[in-house]
């Protein structure tokens, strides 16, 4: 059982230079009310993992501008001008991963694999740094896991068990990185009472979540 | 018609019945136009739905559908959502008929160079990668050339998508085919002559005898 | 678009030898009409890959008994005596793989990763044959994909673009099968209107589905 | 007050408040009846549910609704379906507080062998290498010896499920804790004294000067 918590409780669990998983993608299903919990408490020096870091003024956008973050962790900030300004200031590190292999790695880090095997980025600059594996069907870059210290979550709905369910091109990462934090914390739209998601209707099961932000005012 | 839509209506007709198929954002994404409705067709949004539809009426849009864009779409009858690990289990697991990319470079190796230019431009591969290492068909729409400089080059000098070759490119002045180790000159654009072209391309071409024009 | 096909139809796209992919847990969630179709056209020299065997005279069971399988990949053959007795007489070639590793190395097959690290059976004798791999979190197990000619799944509703749902318990290693085979056929207990499956609420794509059973007399 | 359900019982005793928890099928399942309800403890089936209810009244069961045994179970209100990727992502993955598994022989090194005995029974190991290797605390329950022989051994001579030392071994004679790299006596069973258990015991044990009676 969860007892909804506020934003900005949650966003004082939250160190500075703790690594964090967020969902979204340019913005759709990114927890938007946490984002600003976090600009507004000045957290400094954040790890984010995130597909993209949106645009500005929008979702991890906010964060970039704000000055919350010193390292990336991202498949694209192609359309955010300010994110790459950062970079070649040297402000922000960034990491690019493709982004079906970023996803499979936060998916390794929640699921207990040690890693896995892709034809992804094979030849191109993704393989820098990183071991070949030779085996009967061909080579593979070997990516390891990535784990999260919290994971801030968008969902469409939660139960009181933690249970969240998601809408359409909102869920993208967030039920992956469900998996893959020491903390996970979901902003759902709506909460409802327990027994009202049906069992086929979760997505995230309640055990993986640990706190549940109250509904918007 | 504009160059874009030389490139947009000649990839459609590359989509055949019951296909699915990835468009990239920018260019890629007008091809969807040109698809004639009833084919069975879906099209996949790499950032979770299997199904896109067209834009939806000012006062219809739903914040949770959007292409990998983020512009509002809607979704088809028989649609599905995804979370990114099963849309790209999709891409890279063989399931996805064909991509349609944009491009920087594509050279002789019939390799794509797509998601950098260093120094100047660094937006991140996204999805090309994956989608290039794993959709069946790989199709590329881009300029033939940009700034007066051919973008279809012996060898790509900006950072690669991937080793492996892309299946076909279509530009506002060609069609080209990665074929027998090489780049096939395979149509030309309307009032667009072979040597055309030839004069606008750094890389070597093979041309049959008769190169018909699109029929757009 | 997917026309309903009998099972009779079916069965007969499956060729002797064939590597076959079957959902099911204890039975539960297998199309078992598909397997009386596969006895009925008395299939012989199968290789099935499944969590387990079921019991004599259900699911899985049926082809054991009717000696149609020559091979098994599976987790689990406890609770099937004529298994084990075939596997002791050398009828039956039997590899036992972790449950967890196995519902991997099935989706590993399926989403084209190249293989999976785990830490599962290291020191066991699982890890007889395998390459170990090092990396900064220790040392894990190389685990292969395994991808079917067919896959024979078990849904609740399918709808007429294919998109499957399916219920509770029964759902266990049938989505994730319906992304390994060249051919994939589902077996549901209901077929709706294309449309009247929610986008949120399909659990596999149509696109990944070649057949699906008409409903049951 | 028979064996097994002094094992039962006392298992139950080390499941606390708002825990995740995987019972195997024979007697670790029977743990869930002394479980008291309304403490927010889920059960996980890895077939594939969160939150396993009691057995459903005759008439009242769904075939699509069974435990890893295939037995008809129940739903508690907040349960999820989960597929098997899930169900064993959430086991590696540490989300697992306790599992408890059935052994055949447990030694000094806190390794347990439960799946296999050579040219005799192969039943396969199913979830268990997974659930050892991945939960975060592994409780067997078995009974402290099988015909006249100790299960609880210097050295397992059947095939391991798992490198990874369990926790905790609960027998019908004894509850042993895996600590400082060694097998350590906590609890005797009621009417039950050390030198008893000692006597049915094969591996070496730390006995602590007061080894308290099971409290049931």
């Amino acid at each position: 059982m969860k007892r909804a918590i506020r934003c900005d409780v949650a966003a004082a669990m939250i160190p500075d230079g703790a690594t964090v998983l967020i969902g979204g993608f340019m913005g759709v299903g990114t927890p938007e009310r946490l984002v600003d919990a976090l600009v507004a408490r000045k957290a400094r020096d954040l790890c984010i993992v995130a597909n993209d870091t949106a645009k500005a003024g929008r979702g991890i956008g906010k964060l970039i501008t704000a000055g919350c973050v010193s390292r990336l962790v991202v498949s694209h900030i192609g359309l955010n001008p300010e994110t790459q300004a950062k970079m070649i200031a040297g402000e922000i590190a960034v990491e690019l991963v493709p982004q079906g292999t970023l996803v499979e790695r936060i998916r390794a880090g929640g699921v207990g694999l040690g890693g896995i095997l892709t034809p992804t980025g094979l030849g191109t600059e993704a393989q820098e740094g990183k071991q070949v594996i030779e085996t009967p069907q061909g080579r593979f870059l070997l990516e390891l896991p990535i784990r999260g210290d919290f994971a801030l979550l968008a969902a469409y709905q939660a139960d009181y068990a933690g249970n969240l369910t998601y809408s359409l091109t909102a869920q993208n990462f967030n039920p992956i990185m469900a998996l893959a934090a020491t903390t996970v914390i979901a902003e759902p739209e709506a909460i409802m009472p327990i027994g009202a998601i049906p069992p086929d209707g979760v997505k995230t099961p309640g055990v993986l979540v640990d706190h549940v932000i109250e509904r918007a005012a | 018609m504009d160059a874009k839509e030389i490139i947009a209506r000649r990839v459609a007709q590359e989509i055949t019945s019951g296909m699915l198929v990835n468009l990239g954002i920018g260019l890629p994404s007008l091809v969807a136009n040109y698809v004639p409705s009833g084919r069975g067709v879906f099209f996949q949004a790499e950032n979770g739905v299997i199904g896109l539809g067209a834009r939806p009426p000012e006062g219809m849009q739903d914040p949770h559908l959007t292409d990998a864009g983020g512009g509002f779409v809607t979704a088809v009858p028989g649609a599905a959502s995804i979370d990114s690990a099963m849309s790209f289990g999709i891409i890279r697991g063989g399931h996805l008929d064909m991509t349609v990319l944009g491009g920087l470079q594509v050279d002789e190796q019939g390799q794509l160079a797509n998601w950098k230019v260093p120094g100047k431009m660094v937006p991140g591969m996204g999805g090309a990668m994956d989608l290039v290492t794993g959709a069946k068909r790989v199709v590329v729409a881009m300029q033939h050339a940009a700034k007066g400089e051919s973008k279809i080059v012996p060898r790509c000098t900006l950072p690669l998508t991937s080793l492996r070759p892309v299946n076909l490119i279509v530009t506002d002045l060609a069609v080209l085919r990665f074929e027998n180790g090489g780049l096939a000159l395979v149509e030309r654009a309307p009032g667009v002559s072979v040597e055309d072209v030839l004069a606008a391309t750094t890389a070597r071409l093979a041309v049959p005898d008769v190169v018909p024009e699109m029929a757009l």
